[in-house]
C-alpha cells in the first residue's frame, strides 16, 4: 500500500527548480541570522538568558505544533494529486491553510502581548534578534500563505492532475522550507539556554 | 523532459520577492523614524540650528568634508568638529579662510556674518550629540 | 537594426561619450587638488570638481541609459518607437539642461546659485550627487516623463519580452526613486536616511535591473542563446538582486544616527550582495558557452563579459570588505568608499554603457560589427580603461587603509591632514592611474575614427595564412 | 529513519507522529536550567526534526543525493555553528 516506499533515488528536486534557488537562498539568509543570534548571545549570555524567560514558550510550542500539522497537510496533498484526486488535495491545502491563519493569530497575540510591555526592535539586543527573526519568519509564513491559496485554487479548479503536479510541489516545497526554518527557530529563541 | 524550471516561476520570485522584502523594509523605516527623534534629540532643534543647517547645505561643505562619515574625503569629518574643535577656533578658522599657504588644501571664504557663525555653530554642536552608535572611533573622526 | 526609429539612441550615445570625457578631465582636476590644494583656487574650489565629476558621471550614464532603451525597445517589441521626435526633442533639453547646470556650477558660487534657483522655497541642493538646482531636478523629472511615456507607449503597442518588461520597469523605478531628492527634511538624520532611497535604490537596486536586461538583450543578441533560458536567469538574478538589496540598504544605515539593530540587519544582508554579481557571472559565461554563433564584435562581446567580472570585484568584492559593521566601523568615510564607488561605478554601469555603445553603435553606421582594426583599438582601450580603474581602486584603499592606521584605528590618533600627507603616495599613484585611464578613453575613442566594416572574407584570409 | 518504514502507516504520517513527540520533549526540556547538556540535547532532537521534515515532508529522500547531501550539509552547519556559539560563550 506504501507506494511511495519504491525508493527511486534519481529524481530531480520536487517542483519547479526556480523555487529552490530561491528556498536555498532563504535557508541561508535564516541560517546567517541564526548564527549571528547564536554569536551575539555568546557575548551576551546573561542578557539573553534573562530575557529570554520573559518569552511565553507555550505560544511557540503552539505554533510548532500547528506548522508540523500543516506541513504534513501539504505532504499529504501532494500525495493526493500525485494519486489523481484533485478535490482531496484542495482539502489538505485548504485545512493547512487553515492552521497556517492559525499560526498568524497566536503570533500577532504575541506580539501583542510583546508590543503592549512596550518592547521594541531598540530595547535589547535579545529583543532585537527575537522580533526582527520572527517577524522576518511571519512575513514568510504570510507569503507562503499567499502561495498555497493560489494552489488550493487551482486544485480545486481541477487544473491539476496525476501527469501535472508541480505546482502542488512548487507551493508546497516553499511551505515546507517556512516549517523547517520555525523549527529551528522555536528551539534556538525560545528553548535553548 | 518535464520543464523544471520555468519563466514564469522565476518571475514570480522576482515579483514575489521584491514585494515582500519591500514590505519588510517599509515596516523597518516605520521603528526608525519612530526612533531618530530621539535618537538625534529632535526636540533640540532650534530654529538657529536649522538656519545653520541651510548654511551647511547651501554652501555645499559635504563637498568637501564628511558628516557622519558621508560627503567627499577632501576635508576633516563635521558632525563631531564642535568637540574637537570648540565654538570659538571654529569661528576664527571659517573667517581666516583661505589660508593661501601655498599647495594645501584651500577653504574658501564664504563671507559669513557673525549671526551666521553662531547659526553654524549651533548645528555643529547639535550634530555632535547624534546618537551614532559611537561612531567615529575617536575624536580625530 | 531592424527599425528606423532606433536611429535615434545615436545622438545619446555620441553626447554620452563626451560626457564622459568631461567627467574624467574633472577626475583629473579633482586628483590634482589632492595632491597641490590650491591647483586652480579659488576659481575651481574642489567641491566644484568634485559635483562636475560625479554629475557628469550620472548624466553620461542616464543618456546611455536612455538612448539603450530607445534603442531595446522597439528592436524587442517588434514594432517602431511611439514617437522618435520626442525623443529627440528629449535629447536636446536633457544635452542643454545638463550642459547650462554645469557652467552654473563652474560659473556661479554655489550659495548664489541656491538663492537665485529658489532653494530657500523647497531645498533640495547641498547632497552629495543630488547637487544640481532645483530646475534641473525638475528638468529631469520632465526627460524622465518623456522617457517613459515613448517607451511604455511603444511596449504597449508591441511584443512584451522579458527583456523589454524588466528594462521599462526598471525605467519607472528610476524615474520614481529619483522623488526622494525633493525631500529633504530638516532633521539631518532623517535627510541622510531618505537621500539613501536615491542613492542605494539606483546603484544598488534598479540600476542593476537595467544592467541586467542590457546584458540580457546584448547576449541573446550576439551569442543567439534561446531567449528563454536568458530570461529566465535574468529573472533569477534581479530577484536575488532585490531580496539582498533592499534590507542591504543597512549598511548605510549604521553610523548615521538610525537604531542599533541595523547594524545587525544590514550586515546580515548586505552579506549577501555578491550573490547576484556571481550568478551574472556564472550566466554571463554560461551564456558564452552555449553560444550558437560567433558574433563579429569581438569587443563587445570583450565589454559585455568583462562588465559582470569588474561589476563583481567592485560592487561584491570592494563593497563586501566594507559592508560588515565591525569593519565599517573604522572605514566608513574614507577612501576604501572612494576606492569601492569607483570600481562599482566603472564596472558596473560605465562598462555595461559602453558594452551596449560598442554593440549598437556599429548597427547605427550601418554595418554589423567594425573593422578588426577598429576592433583592436577598441580592445586596447578596454584593457587599459580596465587596469587603470584597478589602479585607481588599489591607490585609494591604501590611502583608506593609511587613514584606518593613522587615524581611525590608532591608539594616539593623528589629525584627518597630516594622515592625508602620509597617503600622498596613493594619491601619486591614483593621478597616474587616471592619467592611464584618461588614455584608455582617448585610445577607445580613437576607434570610432576608423572607417570601414569588418570584412568577412579578409579576416578568414589572414586567420587562415597566420 | 528506516525504522519509520516497518511501521504499518504512511511514512509521513509516522513522522508527523514523532515531530509532534520531539516538539512536547523539545518544549519540556525548556524549562529546565541552562546547561550545555540542555543545548546539546535541544540542538540533536531539532536537528532530527529539520531531517525529518527534509526527507518525508519535503520529500528529499527520493531525490538525487547531491541534494540531500546539501541539506544534511545545510543542518549540520547551522546546528554546528549554534554550538560553537554556545560552547564558547
Amino acid at each position: 500500500m506504501h507506494t511511495e516506499a519504491s525508493v527511486d533515488s534519481a529524481q530531480p528536486l520536487p517542483g519547479d527548480f526556480a523555487i529552490w534557488i530561491f528556498i536555498f537562498a532563504e535557508l541561508v539568509v535564516f541560517g546567517v541570522l541564526f548564527g549571528a543570534y547564536a554569536f551575539a548571545r555568546s557575548t551576551h549570555v546573561e542578557l539573553f538568558n534573562a530575557s529570554q524567560l520573559t518569552l511565553n514558550r507555550a505560544y511557540g510550542f503552539a505554533n510548532t505544533l500547528i506548522l508540523v500539522t500543516s506541513s504534513y497537510f501539504v505532504a499529504r496533498a501532494t500525495q493526493s494529486i500525485k494519486a489523481g484526486r484533485g478535490t482531496a488535495c484542495g482539502n489538505w491545502l485548504a485545512a493547512a491553510l487553515g492552521l497556517g491563519g492559525m499560526f498568524l493569530v497566536l503570533k500577532l497575540v504575541e506580539f501583542h502581548q510583546d508590543f503592549a510591555q512596550g518592547i521594541s526592535l531598540s530595547t535589547n539586543l535579545f529583543y532585537m534578534f527575537y522580533l526582527a527573526l520572527t517577524f522576518f519568519h511571519f512575513m514568510h509564513v504570510v507569503m507562503g500563505m499567499a502561495i498555497l491559496a493560489v494552489v488550493t485554487y487551482k486544485a480545486y479548479a481541477g487544473r491539476y492532475s496525476a501527469a501535472n503536479h508541480t505546482g502542488v510541489e512548487t507551493g508546497g516545497s516553499y511551505w515546507h522550507m517556512v516549517d523547517l526554518v520555525w523549527i529551528i527557530l522555536f528551539a534556538l529563541v525560545y528553548v535553548i539556554h | 523532459m518535464q520543464q523544471v524550471f520555468t519563466k514564469a516561476m522565476a518571475r514570480n520570485i522576482f515579483l514575489g520577492g521584491a514585494v515582500f522584502f519591500l514590505a519588510i523594509y517599509l515596516a523597518l523605516s516605520y521603528d526608525t523614524w519612530q526612533r531618530i527623534p530621539e535618537r538625534d534629540h529632535a526636540d533640540k532643534m532650534t530654529s538657529a540650528v536649522l538656519r545653520g543647517k541651510y548654511l551647511l547645505d547651501s554652501n555645499d561643505c559635504i563637498g568637501c568634508h564628511t558628516v557622519n562619515g558621508e560627503g567627499a574625503y577632501f576635508a576633516p569629518e563635521l558632525a563631531n568638529v564642535y568637540k574637537r574643535r570648540g565654538p570659538v577656533f571654529i569661528k576664527a578658522w571659517i573667517e581666516a579662510q583661505p589660508t593661501g599657504v601655498p599647495g594645501r588644501r584651500q577653504m574658501p571664504n564664504f563671507h559669513f556674518t557673525q549671526n551666521q557663525l553662531d547659526d553654524l555653530v549651533a548645528y555643529l554642536q547639535w550634530l555632535s550629540n547624534i546618537d551614532t552608535n559611537n561612531w567615529p572611533p575617536n575624536i580625530q573622526g | 537594426m531592424k527599425y528606423q526609429s532606433q536611429k535615434v539612441a545615436k545622438p545619446y550615445f555620441i553626447a554620452a561619450l563626451a560626457l564622459f570625457v568631461g567627467q574624467i578631465v574633472f577626475g583629473l582636476i579633482a586628483g590634482l587638488q589632492y595632491l597641490h590644494g590650491t591647483f586652480l583656487f579659488p576659481e575651481l574650489p574642489f567641491d566644484v570638481t568634485r559635483m562636475s565629476h560625479t554629475n557628469l558621471l550620472i548624466v553620461w550614464l542616464l543618456m546611455t541609459f536612455m538612448g539603450a532603451a530607445y534603442f531595446i525597445v522597439p528592436e524587442e517589441a517588434q514594432t517602431e518607437l511611439y514617437s522618435p521626435r520626442l525623443a529627440l526633442v528629449t535629447f536636446w533639453v536633457f544635452l542643454i539642461a545638463a550642459a547650462l547646470t554645469i557652467v552654473a556650477y563652474l560659473f556661479v558660487d554655489y550659495a548664489h546659485l541656491a538663492a537665485i534657483t529658489g532653494n530657500a522655497i523647497l531645498p533640495t541642493m547641498g547632497r552629495g550627487y543630488l547637487e544640481q538646482p532645483l530646475p534641473t531636478k525638475i528638468g529631469i523629472v520632465l526627460v524622465a516623463l518623456s522617457l517613459l511615456f515613448n517607451v511604455t507607449m511603444t511596449l504597449i503597442k508591441g511584443r512584451k519580452t522579458s527583456i523589454n518588461l524588466i528594462l521599462v520597469g526598471s525605467l519607472w523605478g528610476l524615474a520614481l526613486l529619483f522623488l526622494p531628492a525633493f525631500y529633504f527634511p530638516h532633521d539631518t538624520v532623517k535627510a541622510s536616511y531618505a537621500w539613501w532611497w536615491v542613492v542605494h535604490g539606483w546603484v544598488e537596486g534598479d540600476w542593476e535591473l537595467i544592467l541586467g536586461a542590457l546584458l540580457g538583450f546584448i547576449l541573446i543578441k550576439m551569442t543567439g542563446v534561446d531567449r528563454e533560458i536568458v530570461e529566465k536567469w535574468l529573472y533569477i538574478i534581479v530577484a536575488m538582486t532585490l531580496i539582498s538589496g533592499l534590507i542591504g540598504i543597512g549598511h548605510h544605515y549604521y553610523y548615521t544616527g538610525a537604531p542599533s539593530y541595523w547594524i545587525w540587519l544590514g550586515s546580515i544582508f548586505s552579506a549577501l550582495e555578491p550573490i547576484p554579481f556571481i550568478l551574472l557571472i556564472a550566466f554571463s559565461f554560461k551564456m558564452l558557452l552555449q553560444r550558437r554563433r560567433e558574433h563579429p564584435n569581438k569587443a563587445a562581446m570583450l565589454w559585455a563579459l568583462g562588465t559582470p567580472i569588474m561589476a563583481f570585484l567592485g560592487a561584491g568584492l570592494w563593497g563586501f570588505m566594507i559592508t560588515l559593521a565591525p569593519a565599517q566601523y573604522y572605514m566608513h568615510g574614507t577612501n576604501f568608499t572612494a576606492a569601492h564607488g569607483h570600481l562599482a561605478f566603472f564596472g558596473a554601469y560605465a562598462m555595461i554603457s559602453l558594452a551596449i555603445i560598442s554593440y549598437a553603435m556599429p548597427l547605427l553606421r550601418g554595418r554589423t560589427a567594425n573593422s578588426a582594426a577598429a576592433q583592436r583599438w577598441e580592445i586596447a582601450g578596454f584593457w587599459i580603461m580596465v587596469l587603470s580603474m584597478l589602479g585607481i581602486a588599489l591607490a585609494l584603499t591604501g590611502a583608506g587603509i593609511v587613514t584606518v592606521i593613522l587615524q581611525r584605528a590608532a591608539d594616539d590618533p593623528m589629525p584627518f591632514m597630516q594622515v592625508q600627507d602620509k597617503a600622498r603616495v596613493f594619491f601619486w599613484v591614483r593621478e597616474f592611474a587616471g592619467v592611464g585611464f584618461f588614455i584608455g578613453l582617448l585610445v577607445y575613442l580613437r576607434s570610432f575614427f576608423i572607417a570601414g566594416e569588418y570584412e568577412y572574407a579578409s579576416e578568414m584570409k589572414q586567420a587562415l595564412a597566420a | 529513519m528506516k525504522l519509520l518504514q516497518t511501521i504499518p502507516l504512511r511514512p509521513c504520517t509516522a513522522s508527523w507522529l514523532v515531530l509532534l513527540g520531539l516538539t512536547t520533549i523539545t518544549f519540556e526540556l525548556g524549562s529546565n536550567a541552562p546547561s550545555q547538556v540542555l543545548m546539546a540535547a535541544v540542538l540533536a532532537l531539532t536537528l532530527v526534526k529539520g531531517q525529518l521534515v527534509v526527507s518525508y515532508f519535503m520529500g528529499l529522500r527520493r531525490v538525487r543525493p547531491v541534494w540531500r547531501l546539501v541539506m544534511a550539509a545545510y543542518l549540520a552547519a547551522v546546528g554546528g555553528l549554534i554550538a560553537i556559539a554556545y560552547l564558547t560563550a
